[in-house]
């Protein structure tokens, strides 16, 4: 699917005009650590209906969403991509018992300190995705892309080298 | 001309402004800057900017020839080849001036010069930077508690590793050249410029015994170098163990210069990046196979005294101290490296 | 203060005579005027060296989980006896809780603590002139310099995370020292968190990004924490490489941020990294920031009771979990409702 | 002024695989531009760093003798990121190389002696260069007859084997190769090199000891070779530490005031006795 043929997709709510295709418009890169029993299904599902959803995300599969260390999405953010998304089952479903329980608290408090800190609130999101939701997966796709195109690249916290030698 | 025959100048504080402008005419002037609290040697565009009255910067001036950070090459990720502009022309022509260093800084630029580069293969890099640097020094009224450079050989008046020495007598300064670079670039600012007069030496020599006696001398070098030989006596077991095994020590101090070499790549373009290292840190010298000829702090404590104290005078005989109080001042612990030496001394 | 000083050296002297702990930590006179040094007592060392005064800022749990893990002469684990004032006795509470020290290893001599003198601060108003003697007496500190001399009231003085402390007595102690008068500490609650939330976006990040980029990685704030005792912390890994070794920008930004939420449900906010750090950076500002978190999303305060489990290391099934992201856009392209 | 922290770019011809477990590899390279090859003269018990643009350096010690121009061997154990990397690189692929670092054998000493060279695991690199050294034509009359000891914890963990039965039928050379556990097929020596050592028993009068070997290998190394009346100046040992400048200026590598890339890796055994065992 060309990304310019869903650029012209009806956006509900804000009726986006429909941009013109030429226009360089700004294509994020979002990793999506999706938990591998429901987001990672609903995903799958999600493409098998052939639900239609922005192609910027990456997706990295780990096995639960309480797998998710904060120092990986610091290190996405640091080796320069624009937005992190982590969808795990909803509280209740996970395989582990009780990986998104403790994740939710982590979440809760990650969320707020990169805050806190002077970070955009959408750059780093979580969701709760079941395997049977591949429209709902679909949306929050969507979702994350469109807030992450509003706010813009993520320039401030990516390494770059500075190749002038020395003093 | 020889070093006696050299002449001291008078410079009226009132005419300070004028010469820091001329000679920023030709060459960057630099100065530790206390506004910041990074205290390091920043560029100084009005001369406003340079203080007389603060005691020693919070970086060492080190990091001006050996900063924290350098590249040694830049190379591209894919192709692999290095950006070899090798422009290694050997003669650099003076281009900075740092202002205000104060002599026992000075005093570590002379043993960094030993390592970096009297004993071959030189480091292009830290000679590219000192051969177009001048130094000014700035000899001290008012050392501080923690100052002991008259311990270490070095004096509040020390002209080692200093091109030009300001003495501070209140009302003008006493310029004493040291180095051939000086005279030349003395010449070209002499007119505003006087000879120094009998009554100017005499209070320079008056205000430096003043500050000499300020430094209490509370212990001697004379024969620590053979006392540290006794590698496993037993103070090495009692000195370490309040030593949180932070960088602070050695990353603030004047002559240590222990680095490490990584390789950094991003996207397309990446380099290989020299950075200061501390014997202090737990993998310092940790081997690929796990083993760690220093596990405890202890071996790293005995390390970073060793390599000042007994190694330095065997390789480059000189003490790699000169006194300047920093690690006292910063250490997160108090750990006061006057008192280590004192209980290594005591040990009979 | 005196007393303070005369018990513990008697309580010092006993348990280390009738070989209850093999090493003590307590503090000594530092060298440096206002301030204090760790020191390490075992048998037969003279105890007179022990102080107590309002100087003794560093928090001693940090040297707990290295010490505790070596043996002692008869093969067994080191027991070892600490001085703790509120602060530090909630460090070791959660160094318990983390499996790092025993309880039954410890002897922990509590003191209740009416805080501790910020010596920068002081040092700041004497515009250079240097400290010959001090003194000290319940209410304020006096300062002897060349020719004056200068009295300090000391609750302006103290340092900041000692002024906003509402557990200034330790809970868990096996003997309990009050010292001075115990007037109730009057706890000014903490307003930087307020005040730091009130400003922009923008303003926040350039204030992050100022303070961070003043670190020159000497790892202070990491050494001085109790809370960080990992054998190798992901700042300096090679296998795999998190991030590099140079003081760049992202790399400082890196470090702190994911440094400082190592501390979420666990920072006591002792105020030792701030302390330590040489370019006077003050993470207070974002490290309270998660105190005051935890506090409010699962009312825990770290270090109280050794029972009471850590906030990230459990979880309730009605968490409140407002932040998640829901989907807003319903027609999806081919998704028939 | 050339610039020593510059790696000079060379060629992979070809990748040997040493033992079975497969985390042993020589790699034989060759100098993509000959000015380089002119300048790089060196003698055993050298080593260089061999660096991998993006992931760091190694310090390897230099397998191949001076004698064989055209290309040198390094011999490369996988243990840590470098070694990793270096592991997956393919023939063709182009390293950075710089050296050569640290001092040689004591070959000035050693002439018109007799050598004994003993070896164990993959430690065996500097010594093999040795060994191709003293065999080389017109260096053998300078030495006397030459003893080689190399054992290894098992057949499959020996390097070199080709060349390993070939010294066994070269008359002159002694070659006593030994595994600590042999398996079926195993005919030579079985055992310990210490104690393979005190069996072949060499007399030590005016023979000189090179020793190249894990720790604990050396450990009981030494006490056999003073019994047997080797004085602690002529023996003879190659130290590994970890390493970065190579060139003694990043002050990492130092065992007392001694740096082991730039006053060692060899040292001798009288000499190490004077610097604090801190190694």
């Amino acid at each position: 699917m060309k990304s310019s043929d869903y650029q012209t997709m009806e956006t509900s709510g804000n009726k986006t005009l429909r941009s013109s295709v030429n226009q360089t418009a700004f294509e994020p890169k979002i990793v999506a650590f999706l938990c591998n029993w429901c987001s990672y299904a609903g995903a799958d599902l999600a493409g098998v209906s052939r639900f239609q959803y922005p192609p910027n995300i990456r997706v990295i599969r780990v096995p639960c969403s309480g797998r998710i260390n904060p120092l990986y999405i610091i290190k996405a953010l640091y080796s320069g991509v624009d937005g992190v998304l982590v969808s795990g089952c909803h509280p209740g479903d996970c395989h582990y018992i009780s990986g998104n329980y403790f994740a939710r608290r982590k979440f809760a408090l990650l969320k707020r300190f990169l805050e806190y800190l002077g970070i955009e609130p959408e750059r780093v999101q979580f969701s709760w995705v079941s395997a049977a939701e591949g429209a709902r997966f679909a949306q929050i796709i969507q979702k994350v892309t469109n807030d992450i195109k509003r706010i813009g690249p993520f320039t401030y916290f990516k390494k770059r080298i500075n190749t002038k030698e020395g003093v | 001309m020889t070093k006696d025959k050299r002449t001291d100048f008078i410079l009226e504080k009132n005419r300070f402004e004028e010469f820091i402008r001329s000679l920023s005419e030709k060459y960057r002037i630099y100065s530790p800057s206390y506004t910041d609290t990074r205290g390091h040697f920043i560029e100084v565009d009005s001369p406003d900017k340079i203080k007389f009255n603060q005691t020693n910067s919070k970086l060492a001036v080190k990091s001006f020839f050996f900063p924290q950070v350098e590249n040694l090459f830049v190379f591209d990720a894919e192709t692999k080849e290095l950006s070899d502009k090798e422009n290694e022309t050997t003669a650099h022509p003076i281009q900075h001036i740092l202002f205000g260093v104060r002599p026992c800084d000075a005093f570590s630029i002379s043993l960094l010069d030993a390592v970096f580069m009297k004993i071959s293969p030189a480091d292009p890099y830290y000679i590219k930077k000192r051969h177009s640097t001048m130094i000014i020094s700035l000899a001290c009224n008012h050392p501080r508690q923690t100052c002991f450079c008259t311990s270490v050989g070095c004096q509040p008046d020390s002209e080692k590793g200093a091109d030009i020495i300001f003495f501070d007598l209140e009302d003008r300064f006493l310029i004493r050249p040291v180095t051939d670079t000086a005279e030349e670039i003395l010449n070209s600012v002499r007119t505003l410029l006087g000879s120094a007069t009998d009554c100017d030496q005499e209070k320079k020599k008056q205000l430096m015994l003043e500050s000499k006696n300020i430094i209490h001398k509370d212990f001697e070098f004379d024969d620590l170098v053979k006392k540290l030989d006794n590698f496993n006596a037993s103070y090495w077991n009692r000195i370490y163990e309040k030593c949180l095994g932070c960088g602070i020590c050695t990353y603030l101090c004047p002559t240590c210069h222990c680095f490490d070499i990584a390789d950094e790549v991003i996207e397309s373009n990446g380099r290989r990046v020299r950075t200061w290292d501390s014997c202090m840190f737990s993998l310092f010298t940790l081997h690929a196979s796990g083993h760690n000829p220093r596990p405890t702090q202890k071996e790293r404590m005995r390390q970073r005294i060793m390599h000042k104290f007994n190694y330095a005078p065997k390789n480059y005989d000189q003490i790699f101290c000169v006194g300047c109080g920093r690690c006292i001042m910063y250490c997160p612990v108090n750990l006061d490296i006057r008192q280590l030496i004192k209980g290594i001394m005591e040990e009979e | 203060m005196k007393q303070a000083e005369y018990e513990i050296t008697n309580t010092v002297e006993k348990i280390l005579t009738d070989n209850k702990v093999d090493l003590f930590i307590g503090y000594e006179k530092g060298t440096l005027p206002l301030r204090t040094s760790p020191c390490f007592l075992s048998k037969g060392d003279d105890t007179s060296r022990l102080v107590w005064n309002s100087f003794c800022s560093n928090n001693l749990a940090v040297y707990l989980p290295r010490i505790m893990s070596t043996t002692n002469e008869n093969k067994k684990r080191k027991r070892v006896g600490i001085i703790c004032k509120g602060c530090d006795s909630r460090s070791l509470v959660g160094l318990i809780k983390e499996n790092q020290i025993k309880r039954d290893d410890l002897f922990i001599i509590g003191l209740s603590c009416t805080g501790i003198v910020d010596s920068k601060k002081v040092l700041s108003q004497l515009n250079g002139n240097e400290i010959i003697d001090v003194s000290e007496d319940t209410e304020s500190i006096t300062v002897k310099l060349k020719d004056t001399e200068k009295t300090f009231d000391k609750n302006k003085y103290l340092y900041e995370s000692c002024r906003n402390c509402a557990y200034s007595t330790p809970k868990v102690y096996d003997v309990l020292i009050r010292t001075a008068k115990f007037s109730p500490q009057v706890v000014i609650p903490d307003t930087s968190v307020v005040k730091f939330m009130n400003k922009t976006r923008e303003e926040r990040w350039k204030i992050f990004e100022m303070e961070v980029g003043r670190c020159i990685r000497c790892y202070a704030c990491r050494n001085a924490c109790p809370n960080c005792y990992c054998k190798e912390c992901f700042a300096e890994q090679t296998q795999p490489r998190w991030l590099c070794v140079t003081n760049d920008l992202p790399d400082l930004l890196f470090y702190h941020t994911v440094r400082i939420f190592h501390q979420a449900g666990r920072c006591v906010d002792c105020g030792a990294c701030v302390r330590a750090c040489p370019m006077d950076i003050d993470l207070r500002i974002f490290t309270r920031m998660l105190v005051d978190e935890v506090k409010g999303r699962f009312d825990y305060d770290p270090g109280l009771s050794i029972e009471e489990p850590q906030p990230l290391a459990t979880f309730k099934i009605d968490d409140k979990q407002e932040f998640m992201t829901e989907p807003e856009v319903n027609n999806v392209k081919g998704y028939k409702k | 002024m050339k610039n020593p922290y510059k790696p000079m770019s060379v060629r992979i011809q070809d990748i040997i695989v040493e033992n079975e477990t497969r985390d042993i590899k020589t790699f034989k390279i060759s100098f993509v531009d000959e000015n380089d090859e002119k300048g790089f003269s060196f003698l055993p018990g050298q080593f260089a760093e061999l660096s991998i643009f993006g992931i760091g350096e190694c310090p390897i010690g230099i397998a191949s003798s001076p004698t064989e121009n055209g290309y040198l061997l390094f011999t490369v154990k996988r243990a840590g990121v470098v070694t990793t990397k270096l592991h997956q690189a393919e023939i063709g692929e182009n390293i950075g190389l710089r050296g050569p670092l640290g001092n040689t054998y004591p070959f000035d000493i050693m002439e018109g002696k007799n050598i004994l060279i003993v070896g164990g695991g993959f430690a065996f690199t500097t010594l093999r260069s040795t060994i191709k050294y003293i065999l080389d034509s017109n260096n053998r009359k300078r030495f006397k007859d030459l003893t080689v000891i190399y054992g290894a914890r098992n057949p499959g963990e020996l390097i070199y084997k080709s060349e390993l039965w070939l010294w066994e039928k070269d008359g002159s050379i002694d070659v006593h190769i030994t595994v600590d556990k042999g398996d079926k097929e195993w005919k030579r020596l079985e055992g310990y090199v210490p104690n393979v050592l005190k069996d072949v028993a060499p007399n030590s009068k005016d023979t000189i000891a090179l020793v190249c070997g894990p720790p604990i290998m050396i450990k009981f190394t030494l006490p056999v070779l003073k019994d047997l009346g080797f004085n602690t100046a002529s023996i003879f040992l190659s130290l590994e530490m970890r390493m970065k400048c190579g060139i003694g200026k990043c002050g990492r590598c130092n065992i007392g005031h001694k740096y082991v890339c730039k006053d060692g890796p060899v040292f001798s055994f009288a000499e190490l006795q004077g610097l604090p065992n801190e190694y």
